[in-house]
């Protein structure tokens, strides 16, 4: 016999019957982490944080809007390197992938604008600002819908996937170079990153611990459902090219 | 009758049928109106009723051309001019089927976009009260501009050009029943102005729009 | 009801096409109407079906009884084949669409989407509208286009069974269609002589 | 148990309700979808293999 | 190549070909924001270059359609793949003209639209500039759009979403330049990032939209 | 330039239509494809074109020696007989329109805008647009629809005369187009087993 394999090369998940086998192991817990970090950080931090000194109970709201905002932008991320992969590769789980992950991401970035607007009406006197970090946001959300609008538009997959990656790969460029447009344009309101590692800025120990567990709680929800309408999305064209071949033969 | 508006409801939601897209298209308008005249909020707020109603008319004019023209082309509207349907009555369901889809949602959605535009806060009802009374017109006069234009190929453009002048009545008394609801001023008169012209565009037009488009058909 | 034609004159694009055409259609009885391409067929089943207007000659006995078929089916390409057949009976005023899908053989593909048909199957779904309509005349502009041999039978026995009915037929086409027993009106013969429509003759 | 939310209240229990409100319509409609279209696909394979 | 570009030109303006139809709607947009907005006069000024910027952006948008959508339906594209001209090349001389027909008569009506607005005095120059600088990649942009959409029914409306999340860039560094024109201040930084814009559009995009156009014609 | 199509194997819509199609067209020769509806004659002249890409097989010899005439000829209403054929001949580098012309009897519609042409004449024009690119390898897809009898004459001669000048022609055609000479390939014979395209095998 040949040569025993020992590691199985990453793209072998890239085919759909190994992907689903594959995941539907991984999912279950998958979820019930993603369901027990989300519980766990968000009573954690509802009801055992303090308040903070300024913004009173209103900081809270953080361990929805900083984990949804981080996911939105990861989302969007990891489309990009699914559909380089897709145009490279040729791998279809990848460009499904991608299209199962628009909606989630685009749902992410939709909290995010929503818990920042409830936020901005107690801290700035305003639902909404034209700070650039919000409207970059809401430029990405305009990306999301006009990437979705597209996939489910076209009727041939291949060519659906095909051109979706290309709308990916230049959405992306034009997205940074919205952020950058969006910076120049108004200087904003927002504050900066706080996770970053200069303590400066950064947000107490006691908001801190309960958002990171949050932001594991999103991550996890995030891989779980990409993986379930991944899983739904291979599905369904299995069963379109089922169909074709029974109507052809 | 109400068979052609359940289909046309049907085919605007099932996938493809473009169900949502003017809906976005409000969005992004909106959203491109402080990029092009910049983020003071007092100002947004100043010209807040204005833009939300001229994005609506814009979205609503974009989606024209799906009223008629898909209808035309697969020989549908051959078939329903030989069927004992009054040519009044297809259009009139046409710019209902139209008005739903496309006028209704963007009603419902001014409100949440006038957040970004900093909507002064008696704004919100007059917005919404103007764009309900007022997107019946809307709907019902660019069929009449669809029926004239129907059987150009690609002649989106230039139902566009022919219906933005018979929107500016519409447009100015729904725009002033916003404003002046936003800074608080009495509104009765252009909404009942805005009242009449819907109502008149209901009742008249589709006459005007049915006898277009049996010259078209010919 | 008779149709009857008299003496019609037709105009397309400006231009006169034919004229002096008359011909009645009983109940029970089926008419073919012959002709080069471009000599007028289209133009006067159009005139019949009451789309466009005569230049001169009268129609009667169509209007409320009649349906009309042409080159396009009118058919949506995201509804299933039953919803397109149950959209135009509604507009009929019925129900009824079963008896229209056995006809044409396409009880099998009653829940594929429209679109997905093949064009000989889209033609089958144009003509089963036909019978869903339950109207006496049916007027038919190249009813078997694209159509194979077999479905070409099965649109034969469809008529045979209208006719059958006390329906009538009258139908444009380049193609022998395998009925015997219908009349042929050749329109070759009512060319109408070069001259321009009446909208065009008041500048003359 | 509640904590007292202050003059806040309304702002951060409506985020909380949004945000749970619209993972929970996105987690469901993923799952409805994943399960009818597993059925369908399920009723296709059955299918083909009862007809070899 | 140029014997493509020549025949665009001389489609777009024999009759029908809808030459003339973005700049009445260009004109139309402009006269309905006075109506949308109410007519202080202090009020136009201040909202002018970004009025004129969006009118100009919504007039391209809505005959990015006629790009290539006219070629694609009569069979001309599927012809000239097989003919011995690159693709990259196709696009880009739809693009320019695209610019040719529709930006550029944008570009010189700027000025005098500008009037109907109240535009500031200072403000001519610059709207005129950032126009003919700006709306090149307005052009290539919409192409690119076009390729991307091509092949569906009436897919106007999902065309203009598409393009306007990548107009957004431009739109933001022209207005800038117009309004800080129209106030009498330094427009050389936000001038230069729109021409970085309108310059790597130009050149980069063009593959883009080839592959997308390849990809549609298969 | 010898076209050499072996082992072709090809698909439409994430359906596979034929494979195991082979042949060569040498200099002088003509090939016709035939075969029923829907069997993949224009998804085998498109993917020889180069318009799509075959799933297996080989293409050799086409390329920049190949020009295409498929269902839609590429006219522009707006444009003149003489503008459309001249914009074709610059595309291919050329300006000789005139034995174009003379082929097929276009001559006196030169002037006239393409848009108030007959199908016919439209078709004639498409087939014009052939002998302006100066290719040697026509892939022709049902080139004489709609055409009449002398004009299908007009066609076969200007095959004839373009095979006499070393060029070779690949048709596909219902029709009997006259050319005795040509080779005849039936694709009846290569219809692919019931199974989906390689985009949509990966799933099942
Ligand atoms: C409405 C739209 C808003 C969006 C799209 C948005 C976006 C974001 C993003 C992307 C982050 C992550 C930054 C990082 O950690 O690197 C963030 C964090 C944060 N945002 Fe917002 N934000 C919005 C509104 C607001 C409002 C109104 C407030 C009110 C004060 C606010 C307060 C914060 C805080 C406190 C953080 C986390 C701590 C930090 O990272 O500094 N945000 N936001
Ligand atoms: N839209 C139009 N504008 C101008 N002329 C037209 C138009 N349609 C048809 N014609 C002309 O009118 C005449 C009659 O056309 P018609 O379609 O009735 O012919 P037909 O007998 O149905 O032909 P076919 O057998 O090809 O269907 C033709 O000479 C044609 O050129
Ligand atoms: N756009 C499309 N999408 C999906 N399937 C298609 C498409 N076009 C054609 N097909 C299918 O591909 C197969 C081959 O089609 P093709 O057009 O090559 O046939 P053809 O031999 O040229 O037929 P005809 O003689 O009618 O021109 C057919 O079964 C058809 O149903
Ligand atoms: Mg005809
Ligand atoms: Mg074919």
């Amino acid at each position: 016999m040949g040569r025993y394999v020992r590691f199985m090369s990453l793209w072998e998940y890239a085919n759909p019957v190994k992907f689903i086998r594959t995941t539907d192991v991984v999912l279950p817990w998958v979820s019930v982490l993603a369901v027990l970090c989300l519980v766990v950080g968000l009573i954690w931090g509802f009801f055992f944080t303090p308040e903070d000194y300024r913004q009173g109970s209103t900081v809270k709201i953080i361990y929805l809007h900083v984990p949804a905002a981080l996911m939105a932008i990861n989302a969007w991320m990891m489309m990009l390197v699914a559909s380089l992969i897709w145009i490279i590769r040729r791998h279809h789980v990848s460009a499904l992938a991608a299209r199962a992950a628009a909606p989630v991401g685009a749902v992410m970035t939709l909290i995010a604008l929503a818990t920042g607007a409830l936020w901005g009406q107690p801290m700035w006197g305003t639902w909404w600002a034209w700070d650039p970090r919000l409207t970059s946001f809401l430029i990405l959300f305009l990306f999301y819908l006009g990437y979705m609008a597209l996939w489910s538009a076209i009727e041939d997959d291949d060519t659906a996937a095909d051109l979706t990656s290309i709308l990916c790969l230049v959405g992306s460029v034009f997205a940074v170079l919205s952020r950058y447009a969006v910076n120049f344009w108004n200087q904003g309101l927002h504050q900066g990153a706080s996770l970053s590692l200069d303590k400066e800025e950064n947000v107490a120990d006691v908001f801190y611990f309960p958002l990171l567990v949050c932001i594991a709680g999103f991550v996890l929800l995030f891989i779980a459902l990409v993986f379930l309408r991944t899983q739904t999305e291979i599905r369904a064209r299995r069963t379109r090219a089922l169909i074709a071949r029974e109507q052809q033969g | 009758m109400m068979a052609l508006l359940a289909r046309d409801l049907k085919l605007a939601v099932r996938a493809g049928g473009g169900f949502g897209l003017g809906l976005a298209f409000f969005l992004i308008v909106t959203v491109l109106v402080p990029f092009g005249v910049g983020p003071e909020t007092a100002l947004l707020t100043r010209i807040a009723p204005g833009v939300l109603w001229i994005g609506a008319l814009l979205a609503c004019l974009l989606s024209l051309d799906r009223i008629l023209a898909l209808d035309w082309e697969d020989g549908t509207l051959d078939l329903l001019a030989t069927a004992p349907l009054p040519m009044e009555g297809i259009v009139s369901v046409k710019a209902l089927a139209h008005w739903i889809t496309t006028g209704l949602p963007l009603v419902l959605a001014a409100p949440v976009l006038g957040v970004l535009l900093n909507l002064a806060p008696g704004g919100y009802l007059w917005v919404l009260v103007s764009l309900a009374v007022g997107t019946p017109a809307l709907s019902v006069i660019g069929t009449f501009g669809a029926a004239l234009t129907i059987g150009l190929k690609r002649g989106g453009l230039l139902l566009s050009l022919l219906v933005l002048p018979l929107y500016v009545p519409t447009l100015i008394f729904g725009a002033e029943v916003a404003r002046r609801g936003a800074e608080g001023l009495e509104v009765a008169t252009p909404l009942l102005l805005l009242g009449g012209i819907s109502f008149g565009a209901m009742a008249l037009l589709p006459f005007a729009s049915a006898a277009v488009l049996r010259i078209n058909l010919r | 009801m008779v149709l009857r034609v008299s003496n019609l004159e037709i105009s397309r694009g400006g231009r006169a096409v034919l004229e002096g055409v008359s011909f009645a259609l009983a109940p029970g009885a089926a008419l073919i109407l012959r002709g080069p391409n471009g000599v007028g067929k289209t133009t006067l089943l159009r005139t019949v079906a009451g789309l466009q207007e005569a230049e001169a000659g009268e129609i009667t006995g169509a209007g409320e009884s009649m349906a009309y078929a042409g080159h396009s089916d009118g058919l949506k390409s995201m509804l299933t084949v039953a919803e397109n057949l149950q959209f135009w009976a509604a507009v009929f005023g019925r129900s009824e669409i079963e008896a229209a899908l056995a006809a044409f053989d396409l009880r099998e593909l009653a829940g594929r989407l429209a679109g997905s048909l093949s064009a000989g199957q889209k033609r089958r779904l144009g003509l089963a509208r036909l019978m869903v309509t339950g109207r006496a005349i049916w007027v038919l502009d190249e009813p078997t286009v694209s159509l194979d041999a077999a479905s070409v039978g099965l649109f034969a026995a469809a008529v045979r069974g209208h006719l059958a009915q006390g329906g009538s037929a009258l139908m444009a086409t380049h193609i022998d269609l395998g009925l015997e027993e219908a009349a042929v009106l050749d329109l070759s013969a009512f060319r109408a002589r070069p001259r321009a429509a009446q909208g065009d003759e008041a500048f003359l | 148990m509640m904590p007292d939310l202050g003059k806040y209240a309304g702002a951060v229990l409506s985020s909380y309700a949004v945000a749970l409100g619209l993972i929970v319509v996105l987690v469901a409609l993923s799952i409805w979808r994943a399960r009818r279209v597993k059925a369908a696909l399920d009723l296709v394979e059955k299918r083909n293999k009862r007809h070899g």
